[in-house]
């Protein structure tokens, strides 16, 4: 190998900023993920088949399809379809919000479906009425037991997040390959970039991984 | 609004199979490979060597703490430098996906591997099995048909994230797609049946999760 | 009170109640009369249809024709032809039940457990309904867990919390199913000990249960219930002690080991 | 590095790999073949021959294509703009043809105002310039720009995507290139060659760091001559004729 | 046969057993001598252990300190200091156990979970090994479930078919660890009888069981083992009928819910 490192290229305050922009993207589309997705969970939950069988093609839709044709779909099809370009932060925002809602719906769904049928029963013998029951006893447990499943797939759409670097917007994959080519200096910048990356989600999922171990321990 | 038309996609019905035969050949590489490499980093995550596990830990970790883009860039046009020898594109995209894929199968087969009680091992001295019958006859199969329902979800990820090599240049189903799109100036019907192909893909393999899932789960009744 | 003496408390009347669309006949014509003040214990073989007549006399089950009574109201009924059946949820609220698996509910603690159902159902303030809770917990012996979650508790309390919940809404009869065959044998007296304590307040019940000693010490009447009928009904010393019937007797000597 | 030279190197592998991002009319991809096409494609085509090699394209795109030449993943990258901090990390042969860079964009769009000729004219806040990232153009905008807004997308495909969805405003993009893109959609893009000029450079064969002046050599000689009778332009004809052909 | 009469066939001597490094001493000097033929049952409250004690005669647990001798040799002993169990595994291989939760191999039929054990550690061939298989499935009743995988069998069907799969290798000594307390109890009858069974042909045993009536029908010998340690031990009729020692009587009465 005759290569000579040079850190010293890689300046860090444009990746920052792009970092910043990063956190932003996650934070917002988490907020729809996790808000949206679960409207969208009782909507593929619900009993009547109309209603249920769309909702149900969205969410496999996107739960079959890579991140980054829903991306690059969204950034050059709607706008000529429909004639509307809306700033690239919302769309951003959009094309990875509408991907975490369908896996969150399904992480809702699976934590709903397993609220054991005895909890029910419970319920309805405590003389809890069926909106009561689902508030009281479905809703908290499902909840709590997708808590995990949120964080993970709210992780995972910050590493997601690096694709919108192809749409250009300018987060920290988009600063890393402009400072990569800029400064020709690929090796450095990517291997900062990954660090960074790497930086926020460690923590995250160390938290994540504790959680779960604490809810196993308190459910058994 | 504009007029869709599909039609002008069956000139470039080959491109679009060879780009789809690249996205296959890539996946199914990559899934043997991988799933070879998890199960190994599985084990050594399980093991009692600390050495062992942590560099095993620090490589799941790494790899599933970093956008896959990033570990491909990287991949691509860092580590033929660092190694100081030459990878084709594709030898390069194979061993990012599988480092890839090791890191997310080692944990489904180490979660396999420590859902089997301990009381099968009990039983197995209880009747005084050798150590490689309790591994070969008993911890391996249980592992493996335990894993088998996750394994396929990571494979339906893995599929999904080798798009992400068109973005380094190889020309897979999304490369060529896009490359079509460009030449035709029609990427809402480019773009569009691209997302199907892979949906038709996906999703029957999901749809094949859960019914072995439920075959399984009845089998083994777990 | 309405209930005049003479009055039947339950009366279950023609029960019919399958799975899988008629595929499985589970109760095949239960007529039972209950009185106040009787306890019932149901014994019987496993899959002969205790539980679900249980989980019917709750309004849990769907039934395929039939009715039960509650003080003289036909609470649960089946117009044969849709299928469909009617529950009157007042009445049912009436009846408390405890179930094999203590359901209580994980994301609440012992005293939320106890006061959700009087606060949402009937409107009860919260200062009322924890002071209530409160001291049924203290004579239950269970005063010091208020603030615990039912996953720090051992089966027993578990199963005394359920049995506590259940009573918070003052129910004029309880429903027991086999509340003790999911606990370690030490720990089932402590639960039985609650329930006879019950018992002793003349409060009426229905019990299912394996346990024989626990049947012997607690039923005022025993019904052998198997494939979805009763094949006897008298008291305890008859059904467990003397039983008329040759598959009650069968049943008897089986679960008490009298025959090797 | 062996002693023997970087050509002899690639005769003894039987194969000259040639990194291609497609920038028409200089290198193009045909979609349904993958085969590649372009002046800077037939030249290395020619190239190939010189040597006795068989030409092999590598797929790659104009943000990779220095790292992937830095990588070794390829043996000389096709239609590089010769800049001096790409020549501090890759070598140059000597230019096959000079380049400019010229802006299309949409003639109704109400941003760009009527008469618009210099870089000033249209360096407006809330307009936004797309421009294929990594490129010799990109380099030149984002310096002579001040309150536009620059827009670096990957490959040729986006930035005109990227245009024709009205994303961006206007497509900067070599002189070419951007004539084919006017040409083939007629009825509305138009496009302005800045005056000053915005870039003025050659566009040659980019080649590893390590090539010795021997092996850089060879390229020169090659490309001269090639140059002086007139076969490149020649080239270029035959290429632009072609995308105007398959537009149709 | 080496085993002279005379001779213990189990000889522990002073067993003792700690979990966490010290923290928990669950065995605290236990010395049992168990004569060929005998039937054992050790009864005794929850977390006595009983388990315990099965498990390292089994040599599924490391001990701190003492030894147990099978037919005159020392199989398990421990070096104090270095805290290493010696286990002597050819010995070990003349017992046989059966756990509380039927632990079948899942992913095998049953014929395949019985022939295992004979094909890997003997080097039987699997024909010999399948036909002496399907004849001790026939003698327990399960001949028509060879095929079948566990999840289709009941929980009775299953612990027989543990108990099967433990005899496959001829032992000596078989070990029974509450092997019927996660049955429904109209189950537990079926296993038992089987047990019951090797009873008669004298296979020595030992058996930890919370079911009275099943301890005073097949026990030579009955152990109260509490706290870690052996509180009484002798013939049943004194044990369970008229217990010396006053925790052993406690118990008795508890389990037997004389009082109430
Ligand atoms: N949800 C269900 N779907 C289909 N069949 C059911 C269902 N629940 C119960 N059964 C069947 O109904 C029959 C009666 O069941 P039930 O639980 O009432 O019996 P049980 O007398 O309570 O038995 P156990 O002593 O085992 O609790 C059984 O054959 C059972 O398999
Ligand atoms: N793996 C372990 N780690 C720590 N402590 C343990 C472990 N296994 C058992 N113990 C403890 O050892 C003690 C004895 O357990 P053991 O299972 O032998 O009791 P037992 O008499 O069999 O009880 P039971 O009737 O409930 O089966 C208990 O206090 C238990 O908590
Ligand atoms: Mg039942
Ligand atoms: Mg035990």
């Amino acid at each position: 190998m005759n290569y000579t490192f040079d850190f010293n290229a890689v300046s860090i305050a444009p990746l920052l900023q792009g970092l910043w922009v990063s956190l932003q993207l996650t934070a917002a589309v988490n907020v729809l993920g996790v808000v949206l997705g679960f409207g969208l969970a009782l909507l593929i939950m619900s009993p009547i088949k109309v209603v249920r069988l769309p909702f149900m093609l969205f969410v496999e839709f996107f739960r079959c399809t890579p991140a980054i044709v829903q991306i690059v779909w969204i950034f050059y099809c709607v706008p000529m379809l429909f004639d509307v370009f809306l700033d690239p932060m919302t769309m951003g925002i959009m094309a990875l919000g509408l991907n975490l809602m369908a896996f969150n719906a399904e992480a809702y769904r699976a934590s709903i479906q397993a609220v054991p049928r005895e909890q029910l029963d419970a319920g309805i013998a405590l003389g809890l009425n069926p909106l009561q029951r689902v508030l009281y006893i479905v809703f908290p447990t499902a909840f709590r037991a997708s808590i995990p499943v949120l964080l993970t797939n709210g992780i995972v759409i910050f590493q997601q997040s690096a694709l919108v670097a192809i749409v250009a917007i300018q987060d920290l994959m988009y600063q890393g390959k402009t400072l990569a080519t800029e400064t020709y200096r690929p090796i450095e910048t990517f291997t900062v970039v990954a660090l960074i990356y790497f930086a926020v989600s460690f923590p995250i999922t160390q938290i994540v991984g504790l959680l779960e171990r604490r809810r196993q321990i308190l459910v058994s | 609004m504009m007029t869709l038309d599909f039609s002008i996609l069956l000139r470039f019905e080959h491109a679009l199979l060879l780009g789809l035969w690249m996205t296959i050949k890539l996946t199914v590489i990559c899934i043997v490979l991988g799933c070879s490499l998890g199960f190994l980093v599985g084990l050594a995550r399980a093991s009692g060597n600390l050495a062992l596990r942590a560099v095993s830990g620090a490589y799941i970790e790494f790899f599933r703490g970093t956008p896959v883009l990033i570990q491909l860039f990287w991949i691509f046009f860092c580590l033929p430098l660092i190694l100081g020898v030459e990878l084709s594109n594709l030898a390069s995209g194979v061993i990012a996906l599988t480092l890839y894929m090791g890191a997310i199968t080692s944990e489904t087969f180490r979660a396999s591997l420590k859902s089997i009680g301990l009381e099968q091992l009990d039983a197995c001295v209880a009747l005084g099995l050798p150590r490689s019958a309790q591994v070969i006859n008993v911890v391996l199969p249980q592992a493996v048909l335990r894993a088998i329902p996750t394994l396929l979800s990571n494979c339906v990820s893995l599929f999904k994230e080798s798009a992400l090599v068109s973005a380094v240049g190889m020309a897979d189903l999304m490369f060529v797609g896009q490359n079509i799109s460009n030449n035709t100036a029609r990427p809402v019907e480019v773009l569009t049946v691209v997302a199907l192909i892979y949906f038709a893909i996906a999703f029957p393999l999901t749809r094949a999760v859960s019914l072995i899932e439920g075959r399984i789960l009845k089998k083994l009744a777990i | 009170m309405t209930t005049s003496f003479s009055l039947p408390l339950v009366k279950m009347q023609a029960l019919h109640k399958s799975y899988g669309n008629g595929a499985i006949q589970v109760l095949k014509g239960i007529d039972i009369e209950m009185k106040p003040g009787e306890r019932v214990v149901v014994i019987g073989p496993s899959g002969g249809g205790k539980s679900t007549l249980l989980r019917v006399m709750m309004g849990l089950e769907q039934i395929d024709s039939g009715s039960v009574s509650f003080d003289g109201k036909a609470y649960i009924s089946s117009d044969g032809a849709a299928r469909k059946t009617q529950i009157d949820t007042n009445v049912r609220r009436s009846i408390g039940m405890v179930f094999q698996h203590y359901t209580l509910f994980p994301h609440l603690s012992v005293i939320q457990n106890l006061v959700l159902a009087p606060c949402k159902v009937r409107g009860e303030s919260k200062a009322k309904a924890t002071a209530r809770a409160q001291a049924l917990l203290e004579r239950f012996g269970l005063g010091a867990k208020a603030n615990a979650y039912p996953a720090q508790l051992s089966g027993g309390q578990k199963q005394r919390v359920a049995i506590a919940r259940a009573l918070m809404l003052d129910p004029k009869l309880m429903l027991f199913d086999e509340v003790t065959s999911a606990l370690d044998p030490e720990l089932v007296g402590e639960v039985e000990q609650v329930i006879l304590q019950l018992a002793a307040q003349n409060m009426p019940m229905m019990i299912v249960t394996h346990d024989m000693w626990f049947a012997k010490n607690i039923a005022s009447r025993v019904i052998f219930c198997a494939g979805g009928v009763v094949v006897e009904d008298g008291p305890p010393e008859q059904v467990l002690g003397a039983p008329r019937e040759e598959r009650t007797k069968e049943f008897i000597d089986r679960v008490f080991h009298i025959k090797q | 590095q062996s002693a023997e030279g970087y050509w002899q190197g690639v005769q003894k592998a039987g194969t000259l790999r040639c990194g291609a991002a497609v920038a028409p009319p200089y290198v193009m991809r045909d979609p349904a073949t993958g085969e590649y096409s372009g002046f800077f494609a037939d030249l290395c085509k020619e190239f190939a021959d010189v040597l006795k090699v068989k030409p092999e394209f590598v797929d790659t795109t104009w943000d990779n294509i220095v790292a992937g030449l830095q990588a070794g993943k390829w043996d000389l990258s096709l239609a590089l703009n010769r800049t001096p901090t790409r020549a501090m990390a890759v070598q140059f042969s000597i230019p096959a043809m000079e380049y400019q860079i010229s802006l299309a964009y949409n003639k109704n769009n109400p941003k760009i105002t009527a008469g618009a000729a210099s870089v000033a004219d249209i360096d407006k806040s809330g307009v936004t310039l797309a421009v294929m990232s990594g490129t010799a153009q990109d380099k030149a905008i984002s310096a002579a720009v001040k309150n536009a807004t620059i827009m670096r997308l990957p490959g040729n495909d986006e930035t005109r995507l990227a245009v024709t969805s009205k994303r961006a405003d206007i497509l900067v993009d070599a002189s070419d290139t951007n004539q084919l893109f006017t040409q083939s959609n007629p009825d509305w893009a138009v496009a302005l060659n800045p005056t000053p000029a915005l870039a003025k450079q050659g566009v040659a064969f980019g080649l590893p760091h390590q090539l010795s002046a021997a092996d850089v050599e060879v390229v020169d000689i090659f490309l001269e001559e090639k140059v002086a009778t007139g076969h490149v332009d020649e080239l270029i004809r035959k290429a632009v004729d072609d995308v105007l052909k398959g537009a149709k």
